[in-house]
């Protein structure tokens, strides 16, 4: 990241998987995937997939760790051993650890806590294919699984990766663009009143160019919810 | 529900109205992983497992100089059931993970000998990641199967200037056999096999079995709390000697 | 293990160590050797030495992990740093943790567990010399423990290895053969009514073999559990 | 306590009456660590964190054959706070630890070309170890602005014969850049930096921003419970813009 | 340790580091660097500088580990990563495990933990730099934050160590000392009643130096004990 | 039972009736693991020790590219007592470990020079590990006299073609010494040694003194929760010298 690579990223205003610099990559979303869960999902932008588990809300254990007047959440972001070219160790390592806390922090400004005090909702998103992105398709797949698994919540959370190569603004990064961006920022926002639950930048950006970056954002975030609520709304009402 | 599933069974019948040697309906899709050397993501019923094969290279062991190597593991992640815990593996997984290396190592489904790149001293080393994504019950089986399946669509990167040069196939990974494990269990009387969730936690014990192509059988372990009669594992043998040409059938 | 050696294991009808294939190598068995537990044996088969102590039942804690109508066992089998050619590093690895579960549900059907609701029975497996067949020495180990801990016992367990070699059905296999046998099978049985709580087995078997190598297998539990039964008669009704 | 301090703001003014926009009293010591080759003793107020650099040799990244490599860690020493536990890092040390890498590595800060002793082979690589004294808030800031000061002191031991001479400089360690971390927080309308401990656990959402000696941003992290709208974000980075020159003055 | 330098540690009767056989390095004592601590203190020895912080008494969690008619002291004694010449890996190691619970003992005896039933004191050390003595320096730190803390004692803890190096008796080792010593002694006593609570010898003596190593020991703590008592006389009387 | 340890100590006597200079009776047994190089049994009393010693090679330190390694642990295994539990090593066990190791290391029980394959690249490392069978009081005595038997019966396999030859002794491990730890305890004014487990739950402090064959002091620690006069170290040391001659014989 942050490298301005020796290989040219946009050909003929073509990106490497021959996108155009505003292209999302192919979404694919299936609800209900884990049969014991409250709640879940499987979420594909191309070769990058997610799926996501909710339990809960469920009585916290050990109870030295309830609260009384609110409920918590928690999540737990991993990636399959071959998820990734080079394979990754199972367990936790300090990416995953970090990517938990911040997934946490996007998706808890969606939730009424205070409707479940001592409880806690369990969120799992496990990356079993990863293509760049990751973070932000985990937190779609999670939303999706939460509104499934019937938390109480005050909006949903999209989110979506933007990011500068070969000095042109892209969205939804893949793994080859992310490992050789200009800049990469993760952002998450609750789409009815466009709060930012979520915004992580690396790279060399000006001020300005950050504020385009987010708007840039912004409007992908908006159009990637409209599927969510497609599925959403199929699954309520419809077949 | 675990008296309606023992109920139903003492009347000779099945919560999902299966037979007692009837499998679930079952899914395999290979190549499912961009990233892996070789996949299979398998659904038996709605249980759902993926098993990834990564190649990497690696130092032999000094007395297999001129064998590959091969490593199993098995993450029963907290997404996959209200059961499984976060953290490092448990008894289960790592049981469970076993039990797929040894029908793989016992039955020779994998020629280790052509997985050597410079003898003493270089050799591919197979990893099979295992990885729970609903647990709906017979994981082993479905582990096995996706094992296998994952090994057979499995291919050895291109190897060049003492590098892997990733996505770039130069072989299939030289597999030999399809071990198959299938697992019996025992209810009462009644001898079944692929429980559902339900089921397993009325089954008094149960017996796995892996059984290679040539009817010849590679691996077997007893699990459960319960016992068995001697009796029971020839019917449970002849069972999964049954069972096992069927699912074979499926990769 | 599975894997036909090419060195001879049976020569002249004699086994590297000298024994025919029936035989066991020479017994002991010892009992009371862990002052403070409440049962206790030293079992060797050859090299093979295992002690084993016994502690409970004994309440469970954490609270939260007793069963209000049903006692636990719990066990655990490890090896000695210096029991094996190799030195193990201390500490439970994949394989000790696999038997500490096959031992436990090898013991657990010989107990009455709703004797001692919401507490536990411990038992500890220590290897101190590793010749073969070592979870079945930790077995019959165990099992000695237990009846002198005064636990609540349908039966005794006992077990015993059998294996291939040369073609050859073998009993109680050494280090060397349990490295070069051709198949390699753990049974543990309840004597009384030759019910089956462990059966392992590794190797290529066809199935009339498996049969045969079971049947060689109870015939030998049987010899055994005599000698275990000798050892507690004089204990209880004294020397 | 904490309500005071909301009351406060939402007055205008603050628990220590200093203005929205200024930091506590700032004192930097570098040098202070006989035993690292680069150190610095950072106080903002009460908050006080100690950086070292420790220079050691390693193998360079098989795609990066030609650079240094960094490592940066941070202890949540259970002296500083009581919140902090003893133990492996948590998720906050893990954090701090992995913003202040960031910041470092995206600004180009380390010059790692000039961190080569034979290509592909061996390389320095960098251990910048945040040791956390006293938490009376904004760590981050802290932690940031100690590391830089303690790159800025650091020098690259001599080596020879294939081996470390330490407590013998061979020159400085290249460093470019001071990219200074500012953080700034949200209560209500207020924004503010350098938030005591008291601040800090009634504000609604921060962002911590890591800006360049040439006015550009190299890092960026939203943290807190709260949300932020786009247009706070702006007025964020004016503010960081303004405050991290004021700080980088003091390096 | 135990071993005799090549190299000569004492030239012309001066250390490598300019000191008498019997001097102390330059001490610097302060009180209350760490805000939330109930009491705290950072005492350098020269380069070697220990920072400790008390908390408590504080009830301890969980439950089951109060003593219901007594208070337990804990300690944790830790190195930074940067504080010696070859980084070390953060978190505890052999050697800081054993000097943690000699530190406990070190502290125990001063401290009248029936005062503070199911309760605990907990002292944490950190070394920030390392050359020789530690864990004596970070004793008197401890003691120091104690005092500060309030916690009710019956008397200081006051620590130094002392060598052989050369055939010489010398106080205060420094770091290359330590390495090279020919018998290196950490000593502990409660100044008022000479009452020793650490003492931990390396190297080869005869009972006869033994003897006269304590002695010398026991001098330099009454000295450092002085400076000791007259900083919290400035804190609880001065300025 | 504490407190009639305690009361019978105070009349004069002890709850087994030994004299307070006096050890329980000692077994020492030695060669009785096979996989091992060395290896020794002791009891003391109930108490009861097995120290295996395997010899691996590796690498020398930097520092001292001319002698060999040793590592000393402990495992306090659940088995032994009611007291311990699973899991890595707590303090107990490594204090135990590391008092063992140091007793040996100060005393140059072994002689690291002639533990050397090549040079500054390859060398014996001698693996002392301490497997606690029964704790019946006083294991540090126990232990330390187990891993000096352990040692003195040890030998150095065979290395040929850069392998180890196991099974096969090319020559004894070389020891020069056998230092003897002798651990005197104090309850009120009285000192004694060995205790049994009801005695070492009523010992004010005690101290551990490793004494040389040339009845030189080795390494010293005081343990335990009370205090000591400078006087009581006087009269322990005398003691742990005519005691450690005692034990010394027996090896």
């Amino acid at each position: 990241m942050g490298k301005k690579s020796d290989v040219q990223l946009i050909v003929d205003g073509k990106r490497t998987d021959g996108r155009a610099p505003e292209d999302v990559r192919p979404i694919s979303m299936r609800l209900d995937v884990v049969s014991r869960a409250n709640g879940s999902a499987e979420v594909s932008f191309g070769k990058t997939t997610a799926v996501a588990a909710v339990y809960g809300p469920r009585t916290l254990f050990p109870r030295f760790m309830q609260e009384s007047d609110t409920g918590i959440i928690r999540t737990r972001y991993n990636m399959a051993p071959f998820s990734v070219v080079d394979r990754k160790s199972p367990g936790p390592d300090r990416r995953s650890t970090e990517i938990s806390k911040v997934v946490r922090l996007a998706l808890e400004p969606s939730i009424f806590l205070e409707d479940f005090p001592k409880a806690t909702i369990d969120v799992y998103v496990e990356i079993i294919q990863a293509d760049g992105s990751t973070r932000v398709t985990g937190i779609n797949a999670a939303s999706l699984a939460l509104v499934a698994a019937g938390a109480p919540m005050k909006d949903m959370v999209t989110a979506v990766s933007v990011g500068k190569i070969d000095d042109t603004l892209i969205v939804d990064l893949n793994g080859t663009e992310d490992q050789n961006s200009q800049s990469d920022v993760a952002v998450a926002i609750m789409p009815r009143t466009d709060r930012i639950t979520l915004l992580q930048m690396d790279g060399v950006l000006t001020k300005d160019e950050v504020m385009t970056v987010l708007s840039f954002a912004k409007e992908n975030c908006h159009k990637i919810n409209e599927q969510q609520k497609k599925l959403l709304l199929e699954k309520y009402t419809g077949e | 529900m675990e008296n309606y599933a023992l109920e139903l069974i003492q009347k000779g019948t099945r919560i999902d109205e299966r037979k007692f040697d009837q499998y679930r309906n079952i899914e395999i899709k290979t190549g499912v992983i961009g990233p892996a050397e070789g996949s299979a993501r398998v659904r038996i019923g709605d249980t759902e497992v993926i098993v990834g094969v990564k190649m990497n290279t690696g130092t032999p062991f000094s007395d297999m100089p001129n064998d590959g190597t091969m490593m199993v593991s098995a993450e029963f992640t907290p997404l996959a059931s209200p059961d499984f815990e976060s953290g490092p593996p448990g008894e289960d997984a790592i049981e469970l993970a076993r039990l797929v290396d040894r029908s793989l190592r016992e039955s020779k489904c994998i020629d280790f000998s052509k997985l050597v790149i410079t003898p003493g001293v270089k050799v591919w080393s197979v990893y099979i990641d295992i990885h729970i994504i609903n647990h709906q019950g017979n994981l082993l089986d479905a582990a096995g199967l996706a094992a296998v399946a994952a090994l057979w669509n499995a291919y050895i990167p291109k190897y060049e200037n003492e590098k892997i040069v990733r996505g770039e196939p130069a072989g299939k990974l030289p597999i030999s056999f399809k071990p198959i494990t299938i697992t019996v269990g025992k209810v009462g009387n009644t001898l079944l096999v692929d429980p559902v969730l339900e089921e397993e936690s009325i089954i008094d014990a149960k017996m796995s079995i892996a059984i290679r192509d040539d009817g010849k059988i590679c691996a077997m372990q007893k699990q459960g709390h319960g016992t068995l009669e001697f009796s029971d594992v020839d019917k449970m043998i002849d069972i999964a000697l049954k069972k096992s040409e069927e699912l074979r059938g499926l990769i």
